[in-house]
């Protein structure tokens, strides 16, 4: 239903760029006919309505059209880097929630403390930093100045590469037991999904010290303490659940920022996803190309909140129960 | 004098947060360059057309601390000068979207029923297309001008605000006062911007703080992309991405205007911080 | 009477630093216990009765506190003990009804698991299974004529006496020497807060605990209770047995507060005290009524307990 | 007092009738009767007591004479006339309300003045000089030091704020004034003062109150009529003194019984119940049947017949019970 | 930024990338001589020229991947294909030629439709495909029994008789070859087995990538700092490639002011010749230009060294002013670069900086490369200047001077100065019908005086591509005097290269 909505907003938009795609397809020889005709071909001589049903159809057939950028299909380009993409931003999200989920319950349980002003320190840091300075400073330091870790791409040129499954380096290398591979695909992510992950990790982090600070202040808590649970106990079994309810869901939201940030990372590190294709058929006005680009990482989010949504019914028995 | 006691109690709470004040400090700091950047900056002139290519280039030193940039160019000067690109976009694109989406976040949430359904449906789509990726797309169809590129940013932060002032006017709608001031028969207009908004204010205000740090960045994230300003318009995010291209020979160029950019959203991050323990309220 | 008290707060004052200054907010507390007996504390909004509950269990929080004078349960001062005493008296000897069932509940656990968990923390040597037992058993105690299905559901799933039901077979479950209860039952309708003293009563004489009832409630206070503390600004003003206190008040507070409830005669209208609650930064030296009372005299600074009958304290010069 | 009078003088007039009126509320998990079928009479001058647990329906009972919800069915006449679903300016200013919470019923970011100006200048409080004349009257007339005008709400205590309120609500000159529990979070000295408060304005203005409230104590002091709400359905209804003294639903008489007072005095007038404390599990909905009868220890037969019609027993008093308390059980009571 | 991605269809090679991929995976029938402009045999054994007949022996002994024998029809086949297909360079033959036919498997024979000089150097960019596999791998599409021509087969993979053949194809990214043991010329055992070409990698990682050893060549786009601290590392050197590009500030002629030769001029005497050409400097003996005479690189056919090089002279800059009929304060210039390059960027800031000075308001613009195409299509929407780097595409003067000036190829990039002036299309279409040598390469000549006389563009400098070079490989024609090819992409032919 959203989708479709944005499938709408987005053709509108795609539609409105200026400039005439065909001619930017053709290249820079093309003659007036060959671009007249290309017109044709591409509907674009039709109303915007008649593009629009038959961009649908198209789509619907899970066609999404050629892509004047590459001249290949675009739902073929885009799953040709959506899963390097794919496996940045699980990365960085596996980052954000296995640092800055305990950071948070940290900060909060040892409030005040140098502990929780230290964990705040640096969870201020990873929001107000953007993706690509930390992506910059992490190269300069891990992989120039220390030269602990690669500078780019997802595997060393002499990297045997393993059969492709899910299409991400880190699964598919270990189903198919090859250490080696996974090593160093490892070692290549490292960096950019730090980079990507500082600025949910922070979130995260403050997120939780938040809800949990106010679920601390819940009279359950005090319950909980006025019959004998121990501080630890609260913190990791009697306050998380409740106070990881709200986080969840709005680092849900924070997902779109990642996807966003997953393009300037991308940028930085030369991570062959769709951040370049991205950029490149923003900037040639490939209309296919942007209308699926951006349809399918909307729906990479709306997949991604509706998984959410489902952890957090099941975390929150009344929204499950409210359901049934 | 019951007025000057709660400003004074408000002070008391904000100033209780050492890091916002740090905070306001320093946004202080960074405004009053921005705006004598003409009369602070060691070589004013080089923030518009300049070239001298016997200096390019230049690692820090005494006269140029952050060194110089690939047409010799000081790259301290630009970053001053660069805030203040930075600070006029984040405050002419909330100027935008805040009004738009408060307006409509509050007569969604009042009305409800149809037109607030459709409102907030239209929200939730602007809302699935990630912000950046969102802005790339606006910034395909208009020509590249900062004028454009505000408007950009401007179309994908509205629906922000539109989704939580909707939320807290849909609370605030039941409110004992909003009631007591239907049963007295005040216009619907009334009760939104007399009743309703002035209660929005402290969230509106927080998150807007906030948010001018975020719009900073968003926006040196396009910059960085190359959906930026034009030279030689000094603009951090685009100082960023083009010394990126020269590491690590030159780190200087990307490293300081980086490090500018954290500080500035960091400073409007701590005192947005601030506001929201003054106000008091969980967001 | 000859029995010792089992709990007792002795000489209980509490500073909190706050904006204004430092609010003076327990101002020597004293009231005692003894096993298996009912005893209330009353006063008005912000008088301090819940801070004076929160001191017991250790639980009051605030930034900048400062504490004085001792809470002693069964020979131990509670106020000198660090985290690690607290939680083997917590909920084994000293337990808790909270005011709002709803509140004080997990809502992403099941009344079980709350239950079982709250057995087992206090006999960590019980098995799960025995602890359900228990549990299903303290409900059934409670006249929950269904506990299986009580257990299995989230609070939000039951009614509000229900889950009353369930802190009160919480607190007793691990038999406490002493229960403290803020102000059980008020959030809810006034039949179910009638159960809800009912059950308690019952229960608590069946566990021979002590109870701490803490209300603002005059009416509910004389139904449950066999001894009374009056408590006005961090002060208890007058002690007496139920009767006593009712038939023969000796503080102006009491008697302004009795002349202020509404009566069910209907024959004439409440009366209303003058006056404000002092603020606690800056409270009156000496009784902290004076201010409001109709007897106010020069004598009123720092007044001693005066002891008209065995049993019956008042504070005041009168 | 007034409420001496055992019953209205005939002819008292009928300033508000609620006829046969029903709120549905349509949620996922089923459509809730907040009212179901409520008819009653509120008499100029007097003071109506809407008693009943919480969910019963009295706040949405006031919010349809207010207007600030529509009724499912059923009509509400003021002074014979039926009133419009939207009301006009002229409406508006003659039914007023104070609501239950001082923290919510001030807007907080406004001040006294501007709070006691709204309604002024909304009907016709002639120019600014006059209004603030008005205002501070106003302010007298609650009892509120004239200084206090250029105060947030922050700074008042929470009887102070009813007492704005109260004075928002008399700024319109109403003719009646929904009460939802004004005082039933203030301490009692504070609500001994607001309650004299109110009967002093009943007596000075003539105002008509409904008073929405769970304190039966309250009730027996301030109101000339009763009308216990339960799911609902008004179960009893009639003068004050008769009802307290011989409730006749059942569940008015669980309801008095549970009154807790601080004096045999006291005691001997409450009617004895016998608490079977086994709690059962969350009521079924019970629609077609007497509301109570899932909580009824006298239920007989005939209660799940059908919703019991009213019976009744003086010219002033009527209950819907199938098996009412006896007449002569006040004896009984302990 | 800008991202070139690899095109391995040959009808539809267009860039630098491109043609790499296309003199590796294809032969054409002719091929220039290394470090001339003479044409000389390769997939054609002998040929002779009757008029406007081109008739073409072939060599026999060519195979294709498939194995099967490279004939006459699959070079008929071929120039069909690009023609129809009407991208790549197929406006290098679309007009030009009448008819094509293959009288035997070794003969085919080429009528033009008049005289066409170039014609012969135009072949370089005829690639030859094997008809029978692609015609064995049709999909649908809109060109009638011939499907899709397909286009869909040769994106994935090569149908040629290169030297090297595709192993994997990812064109945003990367590109695998490996040798062709086949090739008919044979590849000598000191050539690169597997051959990796990445696409668009940013220039800090280029630069980290080849000073650690993860790649062997760069491109000749990356900053000359970046290339300076790559040349500095050791083991890796730098490769030039002069004589076959030129860069230009390209001045928009149909837009005020600059529609005033004056005020064109006024413009090439603000340019600071010297001062970027100090910029160029790499190293000490390499720079990635060099002074240009006039429109032509030096070497070419018709370059001619008589011309001199621009002056930077904001006297004379000043004294052009006052003839120009504008006065500078009405116009607002708009300075445009590509983005991806930086010295494009600082080339313009001088710009504006030394404009500024003549009284000229102006701003800069950046557009990607797609975007500038784009502008390039109409006069007005051309900014005033407008870098342009040209690298031949074939080695003769008329791919360049045509493509440049000539009216009928307005609209290009290549063209954003807009000349339209028909006394330059007749010595361009002069040189076109000529065929002696001598006599065209004086018609180039004369040409280059006019349109240095009209200050069509500011010729700033011959471009040299300079590329940083691991000294695992060695490039003889970038690293050796005298063996560069003139045709973009040539260069890379690696089965010339030799790994130590
Ligand atoms: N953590 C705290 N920090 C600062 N002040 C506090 C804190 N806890 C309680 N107080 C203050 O102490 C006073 C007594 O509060 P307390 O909750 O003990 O009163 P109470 O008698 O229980 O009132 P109520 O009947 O409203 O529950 C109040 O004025 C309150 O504001
Ligand atoms: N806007 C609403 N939407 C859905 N249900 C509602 C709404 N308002 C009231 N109800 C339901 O109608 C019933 C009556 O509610 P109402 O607020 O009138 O009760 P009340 O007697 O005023 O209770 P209380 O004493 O708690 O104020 C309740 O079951 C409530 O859940
Ligand atoms: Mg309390
Ligand atoms: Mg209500």
């Amino acid at each position: 239903m959203v989708l479709f909505g944005v499938s709408i907003l987005i053709f509108g938009i795609a539609r409105l760029i200026p400039g005439d795609p065909a001619r930017i397809a053709l290249g820079p020889m093309a003659s007036n006919e060959q671009v007249e005709a290309m017109r044709d071909r591409l509907l674009l001589n039709e109303p915007i309505t008649v593009q629009y049903l038959n961009f649908i159809k198209n789509l619907v057939q899970g066609d999404l059209g050629t892509s004047l950028y590459t001249r290949r299909p675009v739902t073929e380009d885009i799953l040709s880097t959506l899963p390097a993409t794919f496996e940045l931003v699980l990365a960085a999200a596996l980052i954000m929630t296995v640092v800055g989920v305990p950071l948070g319950i940290l900060a909060a349980r040892y409030r005040h403390s140098g502990l929780d002003i230290a964990a705040n320190l640096l969870a201020l840091l990873g929001v107000v930093t953007p993706s690509f300075v930390w992506g910059i400073f992490l190269m300069l330091l891990f992989a120039f100045h220390l030269d602990i870790l690669p500078i780019a791409g997802r595997l060393s040129r002499d990297a045997v590469l393993p059969p492709q499954i899910t299409g991400l380096l880190l699964v598919d290398s270990a189903l198919a037991g090859m250490w080696a591979t996974f090593w160093d695909a490892l070692r290549h992510i490292t960096l950019p999904a730090t980079a990507l992950a500082m600025g949910g990790l922070g979130t995260a982090a403050r997120l939780t010290r938040a809800n949990m600070s106010e679920v601390y202040g819940r009279q359950y808590i005090q319950l909980a303490r006025a019959f004998g649970y121990t501080e630890r106990e609260i913190a990791y079994r009697y306050a998380l659940r409740p106070a990881m309810v709200p986080t969840l869901t709005i680092l849900g939201l924070d997902f779109a920022i990642m996807l966003g940030n997953a393009f300037l990372v991308e940028k930085v590190f030369a991570w062959p996803g769709m951040a370049r294709y991205g950029v490149e058929v923003i900037i040639r006005k490939d209309l296919n190309g942007i209308v699926g680009t951006i349809l399918v990482i909307s729906a990479f989010f709306l997949i991604i909140n509706m998984i959410i949504d489902i952890i957090v019914a099941y975390m929150n028995p009344r929204i499950l129960y409210q359901n049934q | 004098m019951m007025a000057r006691r709660f400003q004074s109690r408000a002070w008391y709470r904000f100033s209780a947060e050492p890091m916002a004040v740090l905070g306001l400090v320093l946004l202080a700091a960074i405004t009053l360059a921005a705006i004598l950047a003409p009369f602070v900056t060691p070589f004013p002139e080089h923030a518009s057309s300049f070239v001298d290519f016997r200096n390019m280039s230049q690692p820090p030193s005494a006269s140029h601390w952050f060194g110089t940039d690939l047409v010799g160019r000081d790259v301290l000067t630009r970053v001053v000068y660069g805030y203040r690109i930075s600070l006029t976009v984040g405050i002419v694109v909330l100027g935008l979207a805040v009004p738009l989406g408060v307006t409509l976040g509050m007569i969604a949430g009042y009305a409800g029923g149809r037109l607030g359904a459709v409102i907030m449906r239209i929200t939730d789509v602007f809302l699935a297309i990630p912000a950046l990726v969102l802005a790339m797309a606006v910034l395909g169809v208009l020509d590249r001008t900062l004028i454009n590129g505000l408007i950009a940013l401007a179309v994908l932060w509205w629906p922000w605000y539109t989704r939580m002032v909707y939320n807290q006017t849909r609370a605030i709608r039941n409110e004992g006062y909003v009631v007591a001031a239907q049963v007295v028969g005040a216009s619907h207009s009334w009760v939104l911007f007399g009743e309703i908004l002035p209660n929005l204010v402290p969230s509106i205000l927080t998150k807007f703080t906030l948010d001018l740090g975020f719009v900073i960045l968003v926006a040196s994230a396009l910059s960085f992309l190359g959906l930026g300003v034009e030279p030689p318009t000094p603009d951090l995010g685009s100082m960023v991405a083009e010394g990126a291209g020269y590491l690590p020979d030159m780190w200087w160029m990307p490293v300081f205007p980086g490090l500018a950019i954290l500080l500035v959203v960091l400073a409007f991050n701590l005192v947005g911080d601030g506001l929201r323990s003054m106000f008091g309220d969980g967001m | 009477m000859s029995t010792d008290p089992v709990f007792s707060i002795e000489n209980l004052h509490l500073r909190i630093r706050q904006f204004e200054g430092e609010a003076h907010i327990l101002n020597g507390v004293n009231l005692h216990l003894r096993a298996g007996e009912r005893v209330a504390l009353v006063g008005e909004s912000g008088c301090g009765k819940s801070s004076t509950a929160m001191m017991s269990l250790g639980l009051m929080e605030a930034r900048s506190m400062r504490a004085e004078g001792r809470i002693i349960l069964d020979g131990t001062d509670l106020l000198s003990l660090r985290r690690r005493g607290w939680q083997g008296v917590r909920g084994r000897q000293i337990s808790m009804i909270f005011q709002d069932p709803g509140a004080a509940l997990n809502p992403v656990f099941t009344v079980g698991d709350q239950l079982v968990t709250a057995i087992r923390r206090g006999n960590p040597s019980k098995s799960r299974s025995d602890a359900q037992g228990l549990a299903t058993d303290g409900l059934r105690q409670v006249h929950i004529n269904d506990p299986e299905r009580v257990m299995s559901s989230y609070p939000f799933q039951l009614s509000g006496g229900l889950n009353q039901r369930v802190l009160i077979t919480m607190a007793l479950i691990n038999r406490p020497k002493v229960v403290v209860a803020d102000e059980p039952g008020s959030a809810l309708d006034v039949t179910v807060q009638e159960q809800t003293l009912r059950l308690m009563t019952e229960l608590c004489a069946d566990v021979d605990a002590a109870v701490l009832l803490i209300s603002h409630n005059l009416g509910v206070v004389r139904r449950f209770a066999q001894r009374i503390y009056v408590m006005y600004s961090g002060t208890i003003v007058e002690e007496a047995d139920t009767a006593t206190l009712f038939s023969a008040p000796r503080h102006p507070y009491t008697k302004a507060l009795l002349a202020a409830v509404p009566r069910l005669t209907g024959e004439r209208l409440p009366e209303p005290i003058p006056g404000r609650v002092p603020d606690y930064t800056d409270p009156p030296v000496g009784c902290r009524f004076r201010p409001r009372c109709p007897h106010q005299r020069s004598e009123c600074v720092d007044p001693p307990f005066a002891e008209p009958a065995p049993g019956h304290r008042v504070r005041c010069v009168l | 007092m007034r409420s001496a009078a055992a019953a209205y003088p005939a002819g008292d007039e009928v300033l508000i009738r609620i006829e046969d009126l029903w709120r549905d509320f349509v949620m996922r998990s089923g459509t809730i009767h907040a009212l179901a079928g409520v008819s009653l009479d509120i008499r100029r001058g007097r003071t109506l007591a809407l008693v009943g647990e919480s969910g019963s329906g009295k706040t949405t009972l006031g919010n349809q004479i207010l207007g600030t919800d529509t009724p499912t069915s059923g009509r509400i006449l003021f002074e014979g006339r039926d009133m419009p679903a939207r009301r006009d300016t002229q409406m508006r200013r003659r039914i007023q309300v104070v609501q239950q919470s001082p923290y919510t019923t001030l807007n907080p970011k406004r001040t006294v003045r501007q709070i006691l100006d709204l309604p002024l200048s909304i009907h016709d409080g002639g120019p600014r000089r006059q209004r603030r004349e008005r205002i501070a009257e106003l302010l007298e007339i609650v009892g509120i030091p004239s200084d206090f005008m250029e105060r947030h709400p922050h700074s008042l205590s929470g009887g102070q704020r009813q007492r704005v309120a109260l004075a928002r609500a008399l700024a319109s000159k109403p003719d009646v004034i929904v009460l939802d529990e004004p005082t039933s979070s203030l301490d009692v000295s504070v609500q001994a003062r607001i309650l004299r408060l109110l009967v002093d304005l009943q007596a000075r203005y003539g105002l008509t109150y409904l008073f929405i409230t769970h304190d039966l104590s309250v009730v027996r002091n301030i109101a000339d009529e009763v009308a216990v709400l339960y799911r609902g359905h008004v179960v009893e209804h009639g003068t004050t003194p008769e009802l307290f003294r011989a409730p006749r639903h059942r569940y008015t008489t669980m309801l008095l019984s549970s009154i807790p007072v601080l004096s045999e005095e006291e005691e001997a007038l409450k009617p004895a119940w016998d608490w079977d404390v086994t709690a059962t599990a969350a009521e079924p909905p019970s629609t077609g049947t007497c509301p109570f009868l899932p909580r009824c220890p006298h239920a007989v037969a005939s209660c799940s017949l059908g919703v019991p019609p009213r019976v009744a027993t003086s010219p002033t008093n009527w209950h819907a019970c199938c098996n009412p308390r006896p007449e002569g059980a006040d004896a009984d009571a302990r | 930024d800008e991202h070139a991605i690899g095109e391995i269809d040959p009808a539809k090679a267009t860039d630098y990338a491109d043609s790499i991929l296309f003199y590796n995976l294809y032969d054409t029938l002719v091929i220039p001589e290394a470090g001339g402009t003479e044409i000389l045999p390769h997939l054609a054994e002998s040929w002779s020229i009757d008029g406007t007949t081109y008739t073409f022996t072939l060599r026999d002994d060519v195979r294709f991947l498939s194995g099967e024998v490279m004939e006459a029809e699959d070079v008929v086949f071929s120039l069909e294909r690009m023609i129809a297909l009407g991208q790549g360079f197929s406006s290098l033959f679309g007009g030009v030629i009448e008819s094509v036919e293959a009288p035997d498997p070794q003969t085919v024979a080429i009528t033009l439709s008049g005289p066409y000089a170039p014609f012969l150097g135009s072949l370089v960019r005829l690639a030859v495909v094997d008809k029978d596999t692609v015609m064995a791998n049709l999909e649908d599409g809109d060109y009638g029994e011939m499907g899709d021509y397909g286009q869909a087969f040769l994106s994935t993979t090569s149908a040629g008789t290169g030297a090297y053949s595709i192993d994997s194809h990812d064109p945003q990214n990367l590109t695998v070859m490996a040798k062709n043991d086949e090739y008919f010329l044979g590849v000598p055992e000191a050539a690169p087995d597997i051959v990796r070409l990445q696409y668009s990698i940013e220039p800090a990682t280029l630069r980290a990538l080849i000073t650690r050893g993860e790649l062997d060549i760069g491109d000749q786009w990356m900053a000359p700092e970046i290339k300076a601290a790559v040349a500095a590392t050791d083991g890796v050197g730098l490769g030039t490639e002069a004589g076959i590009s030129s860069f230009y500030l390209k001045l928009n002629n149909q837009r005020a002011p600059l529609d005033d030769v004056h005020c064109r001029r006024a413009f090439a005497h603000a340019f600071d010749y010297e001062s970027i050409l100090e910029l160029t400097q790499i190293t000490d003996d390499i720079a990635f230009g060099r002074p240009a005479h006039g429109p032509l690189p030096l070497g070419l056919l018709g370059a001619d060294e008589g011309i001199p090089t621009g002056r930077f002279d904001l006297d004379a800059a000043r004294a052009e002013l006052d003839l120009c009929q504008y006065d500078a304060g009405d116009f607002q210039i708009q300075l445009n670069w590509v983005a991806g390059n930086p010295i494009q960027e600082r080339i313009q800031l001088m710009m504006q900086l030394n404009l500024g000075q003549l009284g000229f308001d102006t701003t800069i613009t950046t557009t990607p490369w797609a975007m500038f195409t784009e502008l390039a299509s109409s006069a007005e929407r051309t900014p005033h200047v407008s870098p342009v780097n040209f690298i031949l595409t074939t080695p003769d003067p008329d791919s360049m001077l045509y493509t440049m000036y000539h009216s009928d190829a307005a609209g290009t990039w290549a063209s954003v100065d807009w000349v339209m002036s028909d006394e330059v299309d007749r010595m361009i279409e002069a040189g076109r019908t000529e065929t002696d040598p001598e006599a065209r390469a004086q018609i180039y000549r004369e040409l280059g005086q006019k349109l240095v006389e009209d200050q069509v563009s500011i010729f700033a400098y011959e471009l040299v591509g300079v590329f940083p070079i691991r000294d695992v490989v060695h490039v003889p024609a970038l690293q050796e005097a005298g063996q560069t090819y003139s045709v973009q992409g040539m260069n890379f032919m690696f089965r010339e290269m030799q790994m130590q």
